[in-house]
């Protein structure tokens, strides 16, 4: 359902995804060799067997903070993250475990990050999968939703600049599209043809919010045709047809022909955080997605009808179980973070802030009762948000 | 009377607001059927309907400035963020718009920007904010942080009723750990006027927000162990300051600590010390000394947002070495 | 050409517009009287008149700052205004001192602003037009630009809420369209199917900025389509096409089907202040528009084909003369503010602010020299944008 | 060697720069074919081609993003906001993205938005604000404001050297009534470091940007008329402060004022006093104190204009007040 500057008729609509799942379509002819769909499904579980460890690890109080889930979203983040090449860019969003996978994020470093330990990527600077890489090629998001397309647009126009042949992928949700910094980083990037692939991840809400409430816009891809740019929209829960829509759009920014909005039509199984009961749902919506619509149980159907026996898919989950076990063995040795190192690297020069007057030689200087009680657990609802 | 929580305290002055004046209407981000991120406005849209509680996309530049519309218009719009970190994201609409629109173009804009906001809950750099500091520096804009639940009750009803625009910060450390009575009656605390937290002779603690309850919990130990008679000023209006409070407590005490939350650099203890200067210098014992965050992003693990933040063994020593001065 | 949520075929490019005018268009018929028509004629003569007048007042150094012109953008500005009812409120532009005229405001207190009389609309406070009046319908803009928007969605928002049937009409520039501001409003108008107008007045530039710097889209009306709303575009410079397209909108916005985007493609023939040369502006271009598309040559042109007499037409041009004569008179009789008004009303509450110490009692304490040499005149780069 | 004006010594600055660093490019709306609305960057265009001068959208949220976005890359860019107070609609970017990157994603960022600020100019509420208060107050940004056309210059090269992101307030006032000679050489002034814009030993005025004018002509005044000898300390840079320039002066001097063109509650004049009570109280035979703009917005008539903003003859009167004290 590729769409260039013209409108796609009959595109599902953005409002109706939330209401009833997507027949499954039979997914665009792409050439991907069998070990690389193997892969596909590799990221998916791992994806998703990670993020049951970490609810389990929650559970347990070892995560601070909140937790989000992507259930039911995997085969977008995958898939969409899949159509890139090593060094390219990625800028993931809460949801995007997958995509930061795939780019070469590892188990270890997700669950130490969400245990806010003193090793984890961002020394325990930032939240859960709030971090990057840029060797790796991916960015961390911050919280405030949007900013990252004009980031995004601003690494994709170094590449233009120095003619380096490498694509930025970035990541808005349904809500995210209402914010300006959207709007004015798509729209900068689309003038400066910017080698950049903006993915609109429609899955129906934002936090409480359907997306009727959040646009009148029959669907996501409209909006392309507003900034000139291309448009490619897939069914996010079949990882086949969203790596081939991203992959067109990557392909059209290599080749210099600018900026392609995709849009992947999908569904947060999960609340907005795992405190979140999602009383606003109507009834029966998540059962129906869960039963006729998991991207993992479609993928699955599919690799078996094409052949794929039940010992390759059962090792994998294997080796997937194998490697989180293994680093959450890891993530639990590590430390917690040295109180000091809060004030290293505010700025490359000074590299640290000195300590004020009344801490000097002072390590920590906070009594127990100080710590609010239970941190960790304490407050659902003080980690409302990502 | 039952006590309840800094949080439901907000949340009774929405009610009673929207029930007296048909004018008041909230908006914000999951604030309806949700009942808003930390569940503030829950029951709201259930008793008021979906044009009195209106969800909105996540456009804070566009909230901000509907509701500066409405008001112009009559309307009494209450808006929420759902963290108050995200209003910076409206700060063009806040700083330039909304607080020179009486100024420049005689257009009374009513209305009030509230959220929670503050650390210590291990939140991370964007979810911990004490934006405060930006917006007092705005002339037009009126700033309040509560720190008790009668406050908050009793600001909020105030910061509605106010002809002008008021930034109201609520403190999400406090939503549940604090309870208050709610005093009988329309309660409402005129905005402008700081409270005295605890009364005493040989040193004031002026300070706001979470960490009057640090203050308090060092001028006990103060006194217990070291026999210090410890004031504590709760400023509560931001903006505008309450001088006269302030004055008297320094030319009672004679000493000062001031104590806020936000990072050191450019935080309000700044504006408070140059006016201690100005207005009272010569009943100055010792220099005004300030406990503050230090000037770094807030980060997220427990060690180190610990670290970051002003804790009540700050307090103490700092106190000391006032009083020893 | 009226469009409501799909694309116009063919539309007339946003980009095509600086490169050539368009053709004349026969305009949409509608209903006005001879006398209507020419009170339009009235009020894009008034505009034109009274701007010659400040540019005079200008090169005395009468006004103080920028001077900003509508010279070919009368028809846009008047044609769309006039589309209102006295009870809708509009949020006008820089170049829309004619829809200001429309609504209510004065050649005197036009005059008096830019003088920055203490007795103009906003007491020396504010530039130029930056004035309103809620009672005539009218919302004094701001600088920074688009924050209008999301002002004027909440005005009519209360509209709504209120049962009240009034519409509001806001105006962006081809520049401004790319604000996170615009976006944000529109979409949020949109959702709450408030009772709104967006007219984007696309002049082919911004500030030096010409449309294909600021957007990729072939015409602004194709923003509509991805915000769920209805579009409708019309020559700009025809006043009749102009009120006909508006017209529409409005009483679409009255009707309770929510907002409709305008595009009105005209022409800036002047620079974006009077202190700008044009130098970025192809050769011609220019001189074609004056020549060939002309708003008030064309009107001109079609009134006398409907019959109008030079008589009548020479009447209104003569009530014009005087008009502006007589209002030049009373403004450059009106004061500079008071030093001391300065303080007040910056809240309700308290009144006004009180002089720092050091000004106690003083009124000014500004010597000669102090003054920058020559404001009003000096430097003309100073008075950049609006 | 000739004189050149503080404008011009921007642009030369500019110009180096981007002969010298490949990397170095600009962005911002208008600055291309057009040269700027102030024509900084005039001629840069034509030298170094669209792709190194880029015009952009009206959208200072992407400006400022994309700028982050490329310096992440190892690009540096330097952005121009056509008046700085459009920096307000990229508030959220700034000091939520770009001030945090390092610290929490160590990721550089060096780049520089630089553009027009101050009043005096009749400008009006929206083209003559002095924003550095709310980004002073943001641990991460580094903010600088010369007052003179060859700290101009070599403030801006260190600027655009600098690994984090600066802030370069260039006063309009300034832009073509200030001259100066230009050092030679590659003229790097290190940011940080306040200067000493006149000597004296009775009584010290720190101040920075167009007020550093004003109080030197206050300055001659009060030696003329009274025999004072005033020392001028012209910070320069705003963050980081120069602690020991300040320390210096005031205990040469003993007695302080500070001078700022922003608006008094929430201005730089608080953190200064506050730093200089706890690092020089004993020092101090006066109490410190400030001139500023009223708290208003900032009107546009020349009589207001010249009322609100602070002139030579409140600092001379403050001064004597100071003197006398
Ligand atoms: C500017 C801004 N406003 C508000 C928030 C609070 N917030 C965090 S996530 C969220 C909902 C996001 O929805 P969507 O973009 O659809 O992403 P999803 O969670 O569905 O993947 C909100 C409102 C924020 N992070 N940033
Ligand atoms: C947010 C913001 N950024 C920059 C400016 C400076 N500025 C004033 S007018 C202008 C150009 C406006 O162009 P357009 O919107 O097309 O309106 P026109 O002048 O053509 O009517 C610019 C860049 C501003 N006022 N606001
Ligand atoms: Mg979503
Ligand atoms: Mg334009």
């Amino acid at each position: 359902m590729a769409r260039t500057g013209t409108v796609a008729g009959g595109g599902r609509g953005a409002r109706g995804s939330a209401a009833a799942p997507p027949a499954a379509v039979p997914a665009d002819d792409v050439e991907l060799t069998q070990l690389q769909r193997l892969e596909l499904y590799y990221w998916m579980r791992l994806t998703r067997s990670l993020e049951e460890r970490l609810v389990n690890l929650y559970r347990q109080t070892k995560v601070v903070g909140g937790l989000f889930r992507s259930l039911g979203q995997e085969a977008d983040a995958v898939g969409s993250a899949y159509a890139l090449e090593r060094s390219d860019v990625l800028s993931p969003l809460i949801r995007n475990l997958g995509s930061m996978l795939v780019k070469g994020a590892t188990p270890v470093e997700i669950l130490k990050q969400y245990m806010a330990k003193g090793d984890s990527p961002t020394r325990g600077r930032e939240l859960n999968i709030h971090f990057g890489d840029t060797a790796r090629g991916f960015i961390g998001q911050i919280s405030p939703l949007g900013d990252m397309v004009p980031v995004m647009a601003g690494v994709t126009l170094s590449f233009k600049m120095r003619r380096d042949p490498r694509v930025g992928l970035v990541y808005v949700g349904d809500g995210a599209t209402s914010t300006g910094a959207f709007h004015e980083g798509i729209n900068f990037a689309a003038v400066q043809r910017c080698p950049l692939v903006v993915v609109v991840e429609n899955n129906g809400y934002a936090y409480s919010t359907p997306t009727r409430k959040q646009t009148l816009a029959a669907q996501f891809i409209d909006k392309a045709i507003g900034y000139g740019i291309a448009a490619e929209q897939a069914d996010g829960n079949d990882v086949i047809a969203t790596y081939a829509a991203t992959r067109r759009a990557v392909d059209r920014a290599r080749r210099g022909d600018g900026v392609t909005l995709v849009e992947l039509i999908t569904y947060r199984r999960k609340g907005h955080a795992e405190h979140d009961n999602q009383s606003y749902v109507p009834a029966g919506e998540i059962d129906r997605w869960e039963r006729e619509n998991d991207p993992i149980t479609r993928y699955l159907a599919r690799l078996r009808s094409e052949g794929v026996t039940d010992d390759a898919l059962a090792a994998i989950d294997a080796r997937v179980a194998r490697e989180i076990d293994e680093a959450t063995d890891l993530a639990e040795q590590s430390g917690v973070p040295e109180a000091l190192d809060a004030l290293v690297g505010v700025y490359a020069d000074p590299p640290s802030e000195r300590p004020l007057w009344y801490r000097a030689g002072q390590g920590g200087v906070v009594d127990q009762h100080e710590r609010p009680e239970g941190w960790g657990t304490y407050d659902a609802a003080a980690r409302g948000a990502d | 009377m039952a006590e309840i929580t800094y949080l439901e305290a907000i949340r009774e002055a929405l009610f009673e607001e929207m029930e007296r004046d048909a004018d008041v209407f909230c908006l914000g981000e999951d604030i309806g059927a949700y009942g808003g991120a930390f569940k503030v406005t829950e029951g709201l849209m259930a008793k008021y309907g979906e044009s009195r509680v209106i969800d909105t996309p996540i456009s804070e530049i566009a909230i901000v400035g509907a509701a500066a519309g409405a008001a112009h218009m009559g309307m009494r719009p209450v808006v929420e963020m759902q963290f108050i970190d995200f209003i910076a994201n409206a700060y063009d609409m806040l700083t330039n718009y909304v607080a020179t629109a009486r100024y420049r173009a005689f257009l009374p804009c009513p209305m009030v920007v509230r959220g929670p906001s503050g650390g210590y809950v291990r939140g991370g750099p964007f979810h911990s904010q004490n934006p405060e500091a930006g917006f007092v520096h705005t002339p037009g804009l009126k700033v309040v942080y509560p720190s008790t639940a009668a406050d908050a009750k009793g600001l909020l009803k105030a910061a509605i009723r106010d002809e002008d625009c008021v930034l109201f910060f609520e403190h999400k450390y406090l939503y549940r750990r604090i309870k208050g009575e709610m005093p009988a009656g329309d309660h409402v605390v005129p905005i402008g006027k700081a409270r005295v937290a605890r009364d005493g002779r040989d040193l004031s603690i002026i300070t706001y927000a979470a960490t009057v309850y640090k203050a308090l919990e060092a001028a006990q130990q103060l006194e217990r162990e070291d026999g210090l008679s410890v004031e504590v000023l709760d400023l509560r209006s931001l903006a505008p300051l309450d001088d006269d409070a302030i004055d008297a407590t320094v030319r009672k005490t004679n000493r000062v600590l001031i104590v806020h939350e936000d990072t050191r650099t450019g935080g309000l203890a700044g504006e408070i010390t140059a006016r201690i200067n100005e207005r009272c210098f010569e009943w100055l014992d010792a220099p005004v000394l300030r406990v503050t965050a230090h000037d770094v992003p807030l980060p997220y693990a427990p060690s180190l947002e610990d670290f970051v933040l002003p804790q009540t063994a700050d307090i103490v020593l700092a106190a000391r070495r006032l009083a020893a001065y």
